[in-house]
């Protein structure tokens, strides 16, 4: 029901607006004495070698799409579990060959080396 | 009460500007956000009529669309990144090695 | 009241929208992307499809965008290179012809009709769906995990360079 | 319009908003105080007792002083990337409160997708680490950032995954509904609470929130010695104090939902005049919070950190499969009874 999400909604207004006026007071309040020194990305007191945009180790995507696989199989999983009760064994044995098929991805990436972080 | 009409003329925009996007950006993942835009346009499309008709089907589908979509964002992304370390670049008017 | 909040959606929605294309930085485009399918689940609360918002949310903006700004960041890109390419024109083709097409869905949606609007007592909750996804939408559900999988595999293949 | 804002159901659900956000923006304030004082019992140390009695307004002059600090933006940050990367934090972080129940009477608002509006906008909170490392233009950061979403992510699924026992016992997503399916006792001495149901269920989400939320024994992100001080090592002042905020609203969120998941939520012996039976659920509900948080504070100042390796063979080849046979094992019993 659309009413139920009214005080959400309130409720993030409230908290936008908490966090954007205790940064626009501290904004106003601190001082504002910039120098070049200062303003160094931190790197140790040393100046700051190279770039900070680096590319990263293909693992990350690996990791971030094997979340989304399992993330999807959870998003199955609710449902399911609210009406397990109705569906009896028969919903036992859907989720079964559902996640015999996830499963087998997962041995997959496993054997594939993609969860192996020390090289 | 809203209109249903409402929702499906914000639906044609929202499709409409993903169409634009993939005529107009040559970057690859730029192109992979305009076919999401069209994807969610259409999933706004399912719900409506589904919350029109009283019938929760349209629901059901929006959900495989998700799985689509997650399915496309992964092996897209993928070819992304192949394309990215042999090319060094993600225009795709550059990669056209297949074309001759 | 309920209205003022469709336009909100609606306006944020559309924003996002023309932002994602606008940028020319491609992270941008993403967490543009991101504001799109947060105003997207406002919309479907609207609808009646509470469920649907949260997952929506959860699969979208929390696995999908993530690994699009993963990808994004571990690429580490440059702006977008729009200079050099040879299909510029289609720009001049695509505009004309997305808005003729625009114009053309607005209209039948228009002649069509105001038509009733969403009922207040939806089915979107929970229940209702697990009921109807796992018995009368069984095989599709079923068929959508070796799609996930075959994905899976793709992925790995293409993305792992040492295989 | 007018009609619906003097309504006596609007002004009840604002005056809850208040109760909830000022409970919230206390308990915030004096957990940063417990933890340091804590931490300082167990090493032996008085820690901060200068600023009022046992040091009680010692979170006052925190926050004065996080309203006067200097602001600095670092040489190629982006600017609006960087202001909004620790409200991208914040708000989701303290929009999961919108939907828990502290007591039959004192919730924002009753969903029946409350559970996963919480998980929702956890998953969010991704946004707010990898927008603020990368924006920093700064090289710890980023490699924080990158760490530190990845390993919310990995454990992410385990959290998500435990609770799903849970729900086949309650069959409901609604907090409210899992709470008073919980009430009761077994053989009048035992409370029906879903931890004697669903043990390694909890054990699984105990981790998992540890991991989530970045707290000891898995807070690579902002391991001190090797990335200075994690994805916010550019953050300071207001900034700072905010990313702390998240970083606390993270903690009490886990414990309330384990709390309600687990341990029957506000449920608990009620006895004594109207007013009592009234306020006692949240009493019982806070105290349960604070046990978690106690334990979580303990287990800062005891647990060594593990390596990032570890921590990623842990959580994807130990606790998901141990999740997965959860579920199917839970299954199995639930269709056999």
């Amino acid at each position: 029901m659309v009413q139920n999400w009214v005080p959400v909604l309130v409720f993030l207004i409230l908290v936008t607006g908490f966090a954007v006026v205790s940064l626009a007071g501290s904004w106003l309040l601190g001082m504002k004495k910039p120098r070049p020194e200062k303003l160094v990305p931190y790197e140790c007191g040393m100046k700051p070698i190279g770039t900070a945009r680096d590319r990263f180790s293909v693992k990350f995507y690996l990791v971030a799409m094997l979340f989304l696989l399992f993330d999807i199989e959870a998003v199955f999983l609710f449902p399911w579990a609210v009406v397990y009760r109705e569906l009896k064994i028969f919903g036992f044995l859907e989720m079964l060959l559902f996640m015999a098929a996830i499963l087998g991805g997962y041995i997959y990436v496993w054997k594939k080396g993609a969860l192996e972080w020390e090289r | 009460m809203i209109p249903l009409n409402w929702f499906l003329t914000l639906s044609a925009v929202l499709f409409l500007i993903g169409m634009l996007g993939f005529f107009i950006k040559r970057n690859i993942i730029a192109l992979l956000l305009s076919v999401e835009i069209m994807l969610n346009a259409v999933n706004l499309t399912f719900v409506a009529f589904s919350s029109r008709n009283g019938h929760v089907s349209g629901q059901v589908f929006v959900f495989f669309v998700l799985v689509v979509a997650a399915a496309e964002a992964a092996v897209g992304l993928a070819l992304v990144i192949a394309m990215f370390r042999n090319r060094e670049t993600l225009n795709v008017d550059r990669s056209n090695l297949l074309k001759w | 009241m309920i209205e003022a909040l469709f336009f909100l959606f609606a306006a944020m929605a559309v924003g996002a929208a023309i932002n994602v294309l606008v940028q020319k930085h491609v992270l941008y485009s993403a967490l543009s992307l991101i504001v799109l399918l947060v105003s997207m689940s406002g919309l479907f609360i609207l609808l009646n499809a509470d469920f649907l918002a949260v997952i929506n949310v959860i699969v979208y903006a929390g696995a999908i965008m993530v690994l699009f700004v993963f990808v994004i960041m571990l690429l580490n890109l440059p702006e977008d290179e729009d200079g050099a390419d040879r299909m510029r024109w289609l720009k001049f083709l695509g505009i004309p012809m997305g808005l003729f097409l625009l114009f053309m869905i607005l209209a039948t949606l228009w002649n069509a009709g105001a038509d009733a609007g969403v009922q207040a007592q939806m089915p979107g909750s929970p229940e209702a769906i697990g009921r109807s996804l796992f018995t009368d939408y069984l095989l599709p559900f079923e068929v959508t995990s070796l799609l996930i999988l075959i994905a899976l595999m793709g992925a790995v293949v293409f993305a792992k360079k040492e295989l | 319009m007018i009609d619906y804002l003097t309504n006596r159901d609007f002004l009840l659900m604002v005056l809850r908003l208040v109760i909830v956000f000022g409970g919230l923006m206390g308990a915030f304030a004096y957990l940063s105080l417990v933890e340091r004082r804590v931490m300082a019992f167990v090493q032996m140390r008085p820690g901060p007792n200068r600023v009022g009695p046992f040091g009680l307004l010692q979170p006052i002059a925190d926050g004065l002083k996080f309203l006067f600090k200097e602001q600095i933006r670092p040489t190629g940050a982006n600017a609006w990337l960087y202001l909004a990367a620790p409200l991208i934090s914040l708000v989701p972080a303290l929009l999961s409160f919108s939907v828990i129940p502290f007591g039959p009477a004192l919730q924002v608002t009753d969903l029946n997708v409350a559970l996963l509006v919480v998980f929702a906008v956890g998953s969010l909170s991704v946004y707010g680490i990898v927008i603020g490392g990368w924006a920093s233009n700064s090289k710890y950061p980023l490699i924080a950032s990158m760490r530190s979403s990845a390993q919310m992510i990995s454990y992410e699924l385990s959290l998500t995954l435990s609770v799903v026992g849970v729900l086949m016992i309650g069959n409901t997503l609604s907090l409210v509904k899992l709470v008073q399916s919980q009430e009761g006792l077994w053989l009048g001495f035992i409370p029906r609470w879903n931890i004697f149901l669903q043990p390694v269920a909890f054990v699984i989400y105990i981790i998992a929130a540890t991991a989530e939320t970045n707290r000891l024994p898995f807070d690579l992100a902002e391991s001190e010695q090797e990335l200075v001080s994690g994805w916010h090592t550019e953050y300071s002042g207001m900034k700072f104090a905010i990313y702390m905020l998240a970083e606390y609203a993270n903690l009490i969120a886990v414990s309330c939902i384990a709390t309600i998941l687990f341990f029957g939520g506000w449920n608990g012996p009620s006895f004594g005049p109207d007013w009592m039976v009234m306020i006692l659920p949240t009493i019982w509900f806070v105290m349960k919070i604070s046990v978690f948080v106690f334990f979580y504070v303990l287990m800062r100042s005891t647990v060594p950190r593990v390596r990032y390796d570890q921590l990623m063979r842990f959580g994807w080849k130990l606790m998901l499969p141990v999740a997965l046979a959860n579920i199917l094992i839970t299954s199995l019993l639930v269709a056999l009874s």
